[in-house]
């Protein structure tokens, strides 16, 4: 398959207030790829993505999504344009139910045979969603809360994935069953995926190539090779 | 930000020598007030200052502590009554003036402590503190209006119910015979104000001042420091108490009259707008409105059409639309401004 | 006296309170629940309500076709409030509740101007019923209704609907709500509006029973806050429901058998106390907890 | 708004057309007489111009804006339409007619008014009530109001300084110390609620300022400097009682407003009711902030009253009166202060005021000529006005009753004109007669029990012509003897005591 892009970004700077956080990173996301972004504690790896889905703005720069500058626009128009978004520290509604979230995130699409389809791949991936759909979202633990939130951005059937640290808080074990379904539904979807993490065997077992993120700026790219040596990530990921 | 954030550390205007200037300018022209007006306009003048404190501590309490209430008229209220019914049945001693204002202000704290006993060592959610301070002052106005007869006679001062407790004791001085009137009663309120309010500033910019500052800004930080915010909080609350007595006992030496309704709704909300619209994060600003707004109103009233309260409400409505900090507080920040761009040329 | 009737008096007594307080709080309660707004005008938009239908009557509508206009009359005020003043503050709730007695205050003084101190009263529709020596106003028991159906329908509104799944996620997290979609602006404007409207048509519905004076509204401030401080604002309806049901069955045995004043007295003292004990509203206890 | 013609026209269709061309002529003939009078005024002005005729001020503090404006403004109007009649060389009949005014009056009935006479019965005027056939004493001039022979006041013009109080004690207060501080005002009239008397009295007598409290109240003021000229609880409360009692039956329930007015009204009801036969089976006290009833309705009717005696204020508690009558309560009710004062009867679509009983010293529609006239020359000022309520009526006749004091003294010094008005004044108001009682300072009344029926129209079922406030008197008060600054509550009274709360 021809690899286009989906997702670039072009010097982008943002921050709080008067404080810049995100220096000038430029990325380049293309079709059915997994691309990390890595970086020890903040360095501006959230803030950076939060600028691209619109929760912050960008002082400068320019993001464009299948080539559409989606620069600044507000985070539900971005959402709507297919961008999905895991965030960090799950972003679950604890006062809702599990099948309220991925009803909620199903209003993305449409399409009724479609969304059927999502909640069926959704819950073929994560079948405990399907045991505990009428759970209240806030009783549920941190692993199935991170099963949750990524549920609810795919039930809108996005074109392109953020997932923000969804190892942060969740038992080892757990962590291996989300890189799987992660790997899973990028194949029968076609997605492309945003990953954000500091778990270097996530990285390394599902990334295709990784940005190294330093004081806000991109550092190094890690190509597949790289990203398979845990070693050379842990370096990356710890200094 | 610039200069705001460089009075953010600060926790009053005029810290700067040019502000204290102003502030002693401000000291000295009210002074001269009673000078350029006659006795009964010296009279209205210190109407208008005694609300200094009841302002200052919503100020305290709101723009200080992040909690805010409507109970302040509450204690305003109580502290009058309670001075009403002391300095009423002591008479004879001398200075009774005197055991009535210290009554007072007691009989507010007690019962400010018992509502923050309440309020606070149940840590109830922050936006129902307002909400629960309004119901407990309607609470106390339906209670006192309906203590009209023999059976609410306390000594021999009469409640009075709904139309209010009459003949209450003017201020007098040991050593002068006649009570405080006219100019003399205005020297007396912006003696007893000014006390307050310096004494109010030392506080607030000391070190006890920052643990009330960071209960505001963080209160879970604040607590992980190792102070227990409820009792912090419940602190400021009832020295909020005593600011809004001294108000209280104030009016009722002005007027010699209170009536419940003069802890009703309407009157509830109105130190809270003074804090609004003054600033409500600046003692000095928060001052300054409660004259403005108290003889707004007072103008208003004199034009004998039906438009003061349409004005009053369009004046909260464009300070706080127009004046995100205060009406005081922004023109304050910006003549600043101004200032600097001065010394830089 | 025979007990059956007077305990059927006091039920009757106990649910017509109930439903007063519930229609005068639920627009506060939602406007406060889903957007952390205090708005301080909310009895001056029952105001409204009850000057359309008022004024409606007068032109020779009925009064219950008057309903429906009373709840647009509601919203159309919501709109301009929310666009001209409280979309600037959703972050300041204080500063919100400071700009919203402002609005009250010209509300009134203005509704004073124009109309003049009355508008006229709309008569009570239906009679009333006999059993037992005690009468009871059929038009209390509609009201009962009406608020039985108005919390079922924010209840199937809110559980059931986009509209409803839209405005609790931006309720619990507006910022995670527009990442997936949700125009977290018009949810609270839509919000607004709703829970204006719904002021408005409770005063609409409470209108032949009161006075219709431009300073109305002030009778619905305290036990609509009452409700809602003891409700809390973590769910709308166990919230309202809870509240308004044990504020109700507290005062009228008070009131029947000690008078009017100790039911108001006993009113505040249940809400202190309740507060004391569930300080973040009755709301929070699970009677049917999923846990 | 529009007025409904017919209410106020009770059956007088006969004499309809003779009054309006009457009416025609006098006012053709007042224009003859400005016209003639134009010299006068003239040199009144330049008498002004020469410095020793300045305005006479009247000030006038009423709440036009709040809760309360809507009684407030009723009287701002009130006084403005009797200063611009000042003004154009008008005044209200009337004069002094000494202390034993009183008795000039028992002319008035076909038996004279007896007090406390008979067997533990307080047997008011009820019996001399009706206008007698044969001896026609009962004469009431149809035109009161007549040329003053004054320009103004003293030749002086009169200036209205009308305040706002904003229905906020606070700014009551203030407003009182600028006008007779700052103003100087030579009169002050003002007032609603009690409490915005009580909240200014200290300050009238701080300054011994005159002052005229007009609205109707639970009596008991007794203040050299102050007169009040509205109709007090032994002039309401007793003559409807004992109606009521004798009409309807000894049961009474008193539902009341919990506070000075509803409780003192309702300990004068407890006292007085045994005094005709009737008893109070239960009293309950309503605070002002309650608007929902139903648990005063289950209660009254568990107690099964004969008539229930309603004493609620304000616009919460006009509620009641819907509510009520929603849930099928129909027992007859009586009340001091409802349909004169807040209109109720205009407002509530009939039937909520059935059967509601008043005795009242003023109402719209009183249906003698001077009253129309009194109605049609206020509607002509102000036609948007909803009603005219009692209080406005009082304002009205007070400030024409100042003029007249002001001109019997030939000064406005203050001192003069309280003797003046202590010289046992009347006036014909638009009620009818008005007399200032000098010991206690309280008005006479003429007193109308009005009765609304099921579509709320207004009849009059008795008149007194004539009572005079006594219980100042009891407790021994005459202040043209002995200066007072108290309000007396019934506590003080032994006998009422008796009865408790």
């Amino acid at each position: 398959m021809n690899q286009s892009s989906v997702l670039t970004t072009q010097d982008v700077c943002s921050g709080y207030g008067t404080a810049t956080v995100v220096r000038d990173i430029s990325v380049d996301i293309l079709t059915n790829e997994i691309v990390g972004i890595i970086g020890r504690n903040g360095v501006g790896k959230s803030t950076f993505v939060k600028t691209l889905i619109g929760l912050i703005r960008a002082s400068n720069g320019k993001v464009t999504l299948f080539g559409n500058d989606i620069t600044n626009l507000q985070p539900e128009l971005i959402a709507r344009k297919g961008v999905g978004y895991v965030p960090q520290g799950r972003g679950i509604f604890p006062g809702m139910t599990v099948n309220e979230h991925l009803l909620l995130g199903g209003y993305l699409q449409r399409d009724s045979k479609k969304r059927s389809k999502f909640n069926k791949l959704i819950f073929d991936l994560f079948p405990i969603l399907h045991e505990r759909r009428s759970q209240m979202a806030g009783s549920l633990s941190g692993g199935q809360q991170e099963m949750l939130a990524i549920g609810r951005a795919l039930a809108g059937g996005p074109e392109i994935l953020i997932l923000d640290e969804p190892s942060e808080g969740v038992q080892p074990n757990i962590v291996g069953q989300i890189g799987e379904a992660i790997l899973n539904f990028r194949k029968q979807l076609n997605l492309s995926i945003i990953l954000i993490d500091q778990n270097a065997s996530l990285i390394s077992n599902t990334v295709d190539r990784a940005y190294a993120v330093e004081k806000g700026s991109v550092v190094a790219m890690l190509d597949s090779d790289a990203v398979r040596d845990e070693e050379k990530l842990s370096k990356v990921l710890s200094i | 930000m610039g200069p705001l954030q460089l009075f953010l550390g600060e926790r009053d205007l005029g810290k700067q020598k040019s502000s204290l200037i102003f502030f002693l300018a401000y000291l000295v022209s009210l002074s001269i007030v009673p000078m350029v007006m006659g006795d009964y306009e010296a009279m209205n003048f210190a109407y208008f200052l005694l609300n200094v404190p009841l302002g200052l501590s919503v100020t305290l309490v709101w723009g200080y502590c992040g909690i805010l209430s409507f109970g302040q008229i509450a204690f305003f209220g109580v502290a009058g009554y309670a001075y009403g019914i002391i300095a009423g049945n002591l008479t004879q001693l001398p200075a009774y003036e005197f055991i009535g204002i210290g009554g007072g202000i007691l009989s507010s704290m007690l019962l400010a402590s018992i509502l923050a006993y309440f309020l606070f060592f149940a840590r109830v959610e922050n936006w129902i503190i307002p909400v629960l301070t309004l119901v407990f002052t309607l609470l106390l106005e339906t209670f006192l209006a309906q203590t009209a007869g023999y059976q609410w006679k306390i000594g021999n001062v009469l409640l009075g119910g709904y139309n209010g407790m009459t003949g209450i004791p003017s201020m007098r001085l040991p050593w002068i015979d006649d009570p405080l009137y006219g100019y003399s009663f205005y020297y007396y309120v912006l003696t007893f104000v000014a006390l307050v309010f310096v004494a109010l500033r030392i506080f607030i910019n000391s070190k006890y001042g920052s643990i009330i500052v960071a209960i505001r800004e963080d209160s879970l930080r604040t607590e992980v420091l190792g102070y227990d915010i409820r009792k912090w909080q419940f602190f400021v609350f009832v020295l909020a108490a005593a600011l809004a007595s001294v108000s209280g006992i104030l009016y009722v030496q002005w007027g010699n009259y209170i009536t419940p309704s003069q802890l009703g709704l309407v009157a509830a909300a109105q130190p809270v707008i003074w804090a609004a619209i003054g600033g409500r994060s600046s003692l000095l600003a928060v001052s300054l409105s409660t004259i403005g707004m108290t003889w707004f109103s007072f103008t208003l009233s004199t034009q004998g059409n039906q438009l003061s309260l349409i004005f009053i409400g369009a004046a909260a409505v464009a300070s706080i639309m127009l004046f995100r900090d205060g009406i005081v507080l922004t023109l304050w920040n910006n003549v600043g401004k101004l200032g600097k761009l001065f010394e830089k040329k | 006296m025979e007990i059956a009737p007077l305990i059927i008096s006091l039920v009757y007594q106990a649910l017509t309170a109930g439903a007063f307080l519930v229609l005068c709080s639920i627009g506060l309660m939602i406007v406060l629940g889903m957007m952390n707004i205090i708005n301080l005008a909310h009895g001056e938009i029952m105001m409204i309500g009850a000057y359309v239908a008022s004024l409606l009557v007068t032109e020779g509508l009925p009064f219950f076709l008057t309903l429906p206009f009373c709840f647009l009359v509601g919203v159309l005020v919501g709109l301009v409030i929310e666009f001209l003043f409280i979309r600037y503050l959703y972050s300041r709730i204080l500063s919100a509740l400071v700009l919203t007695w402002g609005l009250g205050l010209i509300i009134a003084q203005g509704a004073l101007l124009i109309y003049g101190p009355f508008l006229p009263s709309i008569k009570i529709p239906f009679g009333s019923i006999e059993y037992g020596g005690f009468t009871y106003s059929i038009y209390q028991l509609f009201l009962i209704f009406v608020a039985a159906l108005l919390v079922a329908l924010i209840y199937f509104i809110l559980q059931k609907t986009e509209l409803g799944l839209k405005a609790r996620a931006t309720m619990q997290n507006p910022e995670i709500a527009s990442t997936i979609g949700i125009n977290r602006k018009k949810m609270f404007s839509i919000t607004f509006a709703f829970g204006a409207g719904l002021a408005a048509l409770a005063g609409g519905v409470l209108a032949p029973t009161t006075t219709i004076a431009p300073f109305m509204g002030t009778q619905f401030v305290a036990p609509a806050f009452i409700t809602v401080v003891v409700g809390g604002a973590t769910n709308i309806i166990t919230g309202t429901l809870y509240s308004a049901g044990s504020l109700a069955a507290i005062r009228t045995p008070i009131g029947m058998y000690l008078g009017s004043f100790a039911g108001t007295v006993g009113l505040f003292f249940a809400a202190l106390i309740l507060i004391r004990l569930y300080p973040n509203g009755l709301a929070s206890i699970r009677l049917f907890g999923r846990r | 708004m529009d007025r409904n013609e017919k209410d106020i026209t009770v059956n007088t269709e006969n004499v309809e057309s003779d009054g309006s061309t009457r009416r025609t002529f006098i006012k053709g003939s007042l224009a003859v007489g400005a016209a003639l009078a134009m010299p006068a005024i003239i040199t009144s002005k330049s008498a002004q111009a020469a410095g020793h005729a300045a305005a006479v001020k009247v000030g006038h503090l009423e709440d036009l804006s709040g809760n309360l404006a809507v009684y407030g403004v009723q009287k701002d109007h009130a006084a403005q339409l009797a200063v611009s009649e000042i003004n154009a060389g008008l005044t209200l009949k009337g004069g002094p007619v000494g202390s034993g005014g009183l008795g000039a009056f028992g002319n008035v009935a076909s038996k004279p008014p007896l007090m406390g006479v008979g067997k533990g019965d307080l047997n008011y005027v009820n019996d001399g009530g009706g206008r007698s056939k044969e001896a026609v004493t009962f004469t009431e001039d149809d035109e009161i109001l007549v040329d003053s022979g004054d320009d103004g006041i003293l030749g002086r013009p009169v200036e209205l300084i009308n305040l706002d109080g904003q229905s906020n004690n606070n700014v009551w207060q203030q407003l009182t110390r600028k006008l007779i501080q700052g103003d100087k005002v030579d009169c002050l009239v003002a007032g609603f609620t009690s409490a915005e008397r009580e909240a200014i009295r200290p300050i009238v007598d701080q300054f011994k300022q005159l002052y005229i409290y007009t609205n109707q109240y639970e009596g008991g003021v007794a203040d050299a400097n102050t007169f009040c000229t509205g109709a007090i609880c032994e002039q309401q409360v007793i003559p409807v009682v004992d109606y009521m009692v004798k009409t309807f039956g000894p049961r009474i329930y008193t539902i009341a407003a919990d506070y000075n007015f509803g409780q003192l009204t309702a300990a004068w009801t407890k006292a007085t009711a045994p005094l005709v036969g009737g008893e109070i089976i239960e009293e309950e006290f309503v605070p002002l902030s309650v608007s929902d009833f139903s648990t005063s309705i289950a209660r009254i009717q568990a107690a099964k009253p004969d008539w229930v005696f309603t004493l609620l204020v304000g616009s919460n508690q006009s509620n009641y009166y819907p509510q009520a009558s929603a849930a099928g309560l129909e027992y007859p009710m009586a009340s001091t202060v409802n349909m004169a004062q807040g209109y109720e009867h205009r407002r509530f679509s009939a039937p909520s005021l059935n059967r509601m009983h008043n005795c009242v010293n003023y109402i719209e529609e009183i249906p003698t000529k001077r009253n129309r006239d009194f109605v049609q020359r206020w509607y002509k000022m102000f036609p948007n006005d909803p009603y005219i309520g009692q209080m406005a009526q009082n304002t009205y006749f007070s400030i024409h009753m100042y003029a007249k004091a002001a001109r019997l003294a030939g000064t406005t010094e203050q001192e003069a004109v309280k003797k003046a008005l202590e010289s046992g004044m009347s006036i014909e108001a638009p009620e009818g007669t008005v007399f200032m009682e000098p010991a206690t300072h309280h008005a006479g009344h003429y007193i109308r029990l009005a009765v609304a029926d099921a579509e709320h129209n207004v009849q009059f079922l008795r008149e007194w012509p004539m009572i005079t406030p006594w219980w100042l008197h009891r407790m021994g008060v005459n202040l043209v003897g002995k200066k007072e600054y108290k309000q007396y509550i019934p506590d003080e009274d032994p006998y009422f005591t008796m009865f408790g709360k």
